[in-house]
């Protein structure tokens, strides 16, 4: 197996699913002759032709609606959203048709588009550029939101995607993009849509979390068991919707005290629903209220804040010494 | 340069072939087969026999609001008669004629008139989508299906339908230029009725034509008289022509006017005058073609009265079966299919609360 | 005071404002000569001219960018989509610049625009005119998302947004446009934005609340009060972001049974925000897990089943009752 | 009819006054006082000289990703001498120097490139709009700028500026036609600079040009050599007369060349050639300008070297300056700061979370 950063690890994904599948085609701003802003489709256009990787012209909307009417015809589009806050363009192609479609020809079209995004703080990025805004998509009855948070499962997980006959929208951690590097097998990988997974096992308190989160809630986890001698479970969403709620629910009946960590402003963010899936299948089992470590209800700062504004791992610890302590 | 007029290299063009009256300019005459042309003549008595029908049953409280197409018949009728079957058609809304014509059922719209997600398997599969409500928003969808078409070597075309107010939609931009710049097999039809809402079209842009919003994308674009069924019908032929040879889109403004409300929760007569329509309704393209083929002896008033009848009885029966039908549809655990491929965990657990509450049956006792 | 419907409530309130301040401004489509789709604009162009209501080609982010415009020359400017479902269209520049014009300058610049929409199910409407979706808004920062939910207080609150010198995202329930009437001081009333207010005492559980649910869940509650002799409190929010959690987590500390019902799509929807607060807030007082009443998480359906997906007071009682069984 | 050419009403032109070379037509060249033409040069070295300081100071990571602006000062610079200052500006994010010519420091361009909000306040408050990130957003706020300015019967125009990439996005459609719509006194200001990151104009759209995309809004379009200062100056000036008299909207298409890259973030050569490169560097607009002044006497080597100079020394005082302002800059909790006119209940107890997590002060143990 080869290390592989994010990035790399993407471009193999659809490396292969192009090469496996002619349905597949990638269009987007720069996704060609530049290979990606972030080179996620280096070198694809080379290997697959103009034919098969769309340098588009400038308008989000316009990449959206295409990729629809692609996938209506039985293409599997692979669009790209240069940055996450650049996706609203979009955002009434992706609402009004692209999570409808099924559901308004009773079953004879859909649209199994994935419209690929990086997301997130944390790179000194400019104004627009790093927003975390995955509960517009995951509020949207029709859509699958998916959020790797490593190499290996960013690649599996865009398998998964391209092959889902569904749309998907895909929020890359671009934090995670070159962060480091994960053993990728060059063999086929795949990880279910709508499946999170448990990625340290504790008894003392659960964190849920995905994306780029995932990196510094381990971090804590290791310290609060060095430091403190507890033990905090972390589950890794993978896919924020449809929600897997059964592992969380489960690791709440048994530790009793939950936080959820993510970098999307707190109110009506995504850990809200988490609380709510926690209080409707886990209330009584709750010892404490479920601390939300979140990003702040402020426009993300411009990049000299950020670091105050993401949460980190610093935080993570505190809160979690704070729900160890209470109830 | 210095300072010298840019000549435009895309032409925009009007056509007109026949007049009010009826009369042909034999010269741009296209040949169409006798059966094609009554064909369209009856599919435009259709539409707007069905049209007023659709009407009384909403007066009736026996469907909801629906848009009225009367008056435009010759501009979707034309221009889909002049793609094939296995061509694509991507509507907006104002197209009733031009769905039936391509084989959507009388019974399916009077079943999604009536708030049944069912109308859309009521009819076969085809390459006709869905109504698209949000305005503009369709025809990049029309794109996409042009460039997959030309991406697996299929040769088909791509006729999408709009109104002269969704040309204000940035969607129309964008699809225009993506259609240009990929060269997608798509035929840009405005159905320029004048009128969105209450919104004329000289408040919506100031461009002297649609037609000419074409320059924009250095794509050709044409202005046809939309009451002209055989101008609609030739201009939008040449542009399948142009896009099956692998030429590109093209934007075709059909002039027509909507002669009845915007839907029936309009009232017209807020915004515009008795005169306004009188001036139109002397430019009715049913009338119009019907003298252009009594003139060319393919209809006499017995045949014209025959064709009335029938239509009137194909109407009444779809009517009653429509209504038959309805009454096996609408089970509200319904609401859950199809949202995904697979129904998630969640979605399943929803259908089952709302499967209790139905099997409890009747209310708790509070007002709904 | 003369007895009105919302529509007329709201025509009241812009007449009014209008009359007082030449910098109210109402663009949108069919505002003018039409009245707006629902009346609301009904009859303001003849009385302040094209100057002050404009009928805008059909655009909704034409509109909302001009508006935003507008509003940092200084004027006030109320801006309609004509449903909520296609101000999707303008949700870039709601996002990228209604939302934070005010931060990005540091409070050089402002924003006080109000955008108003119908909102909601219940009137047998075509598709897409039915979504309730103001979670997508009330999660964005710098936004503010105001419901009302009768004729009075939408008046008094859609006054209070004119004059608020942030934007103001304006939802009201058409299912309530014209289904009932009331007094309607001629006299200028306002109603503070960010608060919410208690429509009914209860000691036996809470009913958290807004916009057009609050008529059957005051249905149901009053049902239960003359059935089974339990008491209800029903708190109606009228804004719903920024949220106010003062009385709603006060009245849960009271009951400890809690319920939140809204016809938005449930998962990640805005009662995931307040179980969030509840559990920040009131976690040791609640005596069962809060109940949801809520739309469902698929495409809104076409009229006729809408009865079913809408939450009407039998299915609030039935919550209730099982509320106040549970624990 | 019955098929003919629609002529087109609105001209689109095409302008060039002063060559590559410097040599000026004499029939069309401006009139413009020398000490304008003089602060024009000046601001055109200043624009290039702190864009190769800004890439230094990027390199040394003293600031963060930015767009320079080298090769399109004349553009930007140009279209801006020719509004007032009370005249509104709506930027895109590549008219640096436009953006200094109308008041802003070189501090705050510094300081707001290092991630620093404040870059905001530190400029007196004025009619420039703050950069616009989303490509293609900012037009439609100048139409409702334009518009507003109207109404309360001010005598403003507004100018405002994008690229040849954002054409191609909706809102700059919308923005066109609501201004032609509303003849809202604007300029719109496209520095066509031949590339949008890696996409070229050619890519970008079909249209033969981009000043004819006017056409689709009944608006004027003129095509500029956006190289040549004067040119740009002159066809702006004519637009804001326009926009002045009340005659609505302009179009004005400068062609020119971004001769970096297109952030620091991008490497031009994976995508343009040294070739193409090459013979856009022998059109840069300062040369030019400067062969223009000294042939009017008005620039000597001297001259010429001493203004070199006192922009050196003033990009340096700037870059002092704003790195010493900015180490009492950066307090985290103002992040909460102008949410809101008012702090709201729940932003107020973020605010102190974050306050007692700073007053706790260091690391709790773990790896941030
Ligand atoms: C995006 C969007 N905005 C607003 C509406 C409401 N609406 C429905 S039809 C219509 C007017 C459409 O005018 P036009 O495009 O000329 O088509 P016509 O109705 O005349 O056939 C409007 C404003 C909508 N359906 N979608
Ligand atoms: C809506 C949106 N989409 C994508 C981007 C990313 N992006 C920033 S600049 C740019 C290219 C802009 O090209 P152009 O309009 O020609 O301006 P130029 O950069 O050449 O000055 C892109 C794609 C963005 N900032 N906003
Ligand atoms: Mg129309
Ligand atoms: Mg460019």
């Amino acid at each position: 197996m080869a290390k592989m950063t994010m990035v790399q690890a993407l471009n193999l994904a659809l490396r292969q699913e192009m090469a496996k599948d002619d349905r597949v085609i990638l269009l987007g701003e720069d996704v060609g002759v530049d290979g990606g802003v972030f080179r996620v489709t280096d070198g694809l256009i080379e290997m697959f032709g103009e034919e098969r990787v769309l340098d588009t012209p400038l308008a989000e909307a316009g990449i959206a609606g295409m990729s629809i009417g692609m996938a209506v015809y039985g293409l599997r589009p692979v669009c790209e959203m240069q940055f996450s806050g650049f996706s609203y363009q979009a955002f009434h192609q992706i609402e009004n048709h692209a999570a409808r479609l099924r559901w308004r020809s009773q079953g004879r079209l859909s649209v199994p588009m994935v419209l690929r995004a990086p997301y997130g703080g944390g790179v000194r990025a400019l104004e627009h550029h790093s927003e975390s805004r995955e509960a517009y998509y995951a509020h949207t009855p029709g859509l699958k939101m998916v959020m790797p948070s490593g190499p290996r499962n960013a690649r599996a997980l865009l398998v998964s995607a391209i092959r889902d006959p569904d749309p998907v929208i895909f929020f890359e951690p671009k934090a995670i993009y070159r962060a480091y590097r994960e053993e990728v097998p060059e063999e086929e990988e795949t990880l279910p849509i709508g499946r999170s997974r448990i990625v340290r096992e504790g008894r003392d308190l659960t964190i849920v979390t995905y994306g780029a989160m995932v990196r510094p809630v381990l971090a804590a986890a290791e310290d609060l068991h060095s430091k403190d001698g507890a033990e905090a479970e972390v589950i890794d969403l993978l896919t924020v919707s449809p929600l897997d709620d059964t592992l969380f629910t489960a690791s709440a009946r048994q530790t009793g005290r939950v936080m959820v960590v993510h970098e999307a402003p707190r109110s009506f963010g995504p850990g809200a629903e988490i609380i709510a899936r926690l209080v409707e299948k886990s209330f009584y089992y709750l010892e404490t209220p479920i601390a939300r470590v979140t990003g702040y209800d402020v426009v993300m700062p411009l990049f000299s804040r950020e670091k105050h504004y993401l949460p980190h791992a610093d935080r993570v610890l505190k809160a979690a010494r704070k729900l160890l302590r209470d109830g | 340069m210095p300072r010298t007029t840019i000549t435009i290299a895309d032409k925009i063009e009007a056509l007109s072939i026949v007049d009010a009256k009826g009369v042909v300019d034999k010269q741009l005459e296209p040949s169409m087969p006798d059966d094609l042309l009554l064909d369209l003549y009856r599919a435009m008595v259709l539409g707007r026999r069905f049209d007023e029908r659709l009407l009384a049953l909403q007066r009736q409280g026996r469907i909801g609001t629906f848009p009225p197409t009367s008056g435009q018949e010759a501009a979707h009728l034309g221009a889909v008669a002049a793609i094939k079957e296995d061509d694509w058609m991507v509507p907006a809304f104002r197209e009733t004629a031009a769905e039936i014509w391509r084989g959507r059922s009388l019974e399916s719209v009077i079943i999604g008139l009536n708030g049944y997600n069912e109308a859309a398997t009521v009819d076969p599969p085809g390459t006709t989508l869905p109504v698209s409500v949000p305005v503009g928003s369709q025809m990049l969808h029309a794109v996409g299906i042009g460039w997959a078409a030309r991406y697996c070597k299929e040769d088909k075309v791509v006729l999408t339908f709009f109104g002269d107010g969704a040309t204000s939609e940035g969607d129309f931009h964008e699809a225009m230029n993506f259609a240009a710049v990929f060269q997608a097999p798509v035929i840009f039809l405005c159905q320029n009725n004048q009128w969105a809402i209450s919104i004329p079209r000289s408040k919506q842009t100031r461009s002297q034509t649609i037609a000419q919003k074409a320059v924009a994308y250095g794509m050709p674009g044409i202005q046809v008289d939309g009451n002209d069924v055989l101008a609609v019908y030739s201009a939008t032929a040449e542009a399948v022509e142009r896009a099956r040879a692998g030429q590109g889109p093209t934007l075709v403004e059909c002039v027509t006017y909507r002669l009845m409300m915007h839907t029936t929760a309009d009232d017209p007569r807020r915004y515009r005058s008795d005169e306004e329509l009188e001036t139109w309704k002397a430019k009715d393209p049913i009338p119009r073609f019907e003298a252009y083929l009594q003139a060319k002896k393919l209809l006499t008033k017995k045949k014209i009265a025959a064709i009335g009848e029938a239509v009137q009885a194909q109407i009444q029966a779809a009517v009653d079966n429509a209504e038959a039908q309805m009454k096996t549809m609408g089970d509200p655990l319904d609401m859950f299919a199809h949202a995904y491929a697979e129904t998630p965990p969640h979605l399943a657990a929803q259908k089952e609360e709302l499967a209790a509450e139905l099997a409890a049956g009747g209310k708790e006792g509070a007002d709904g």
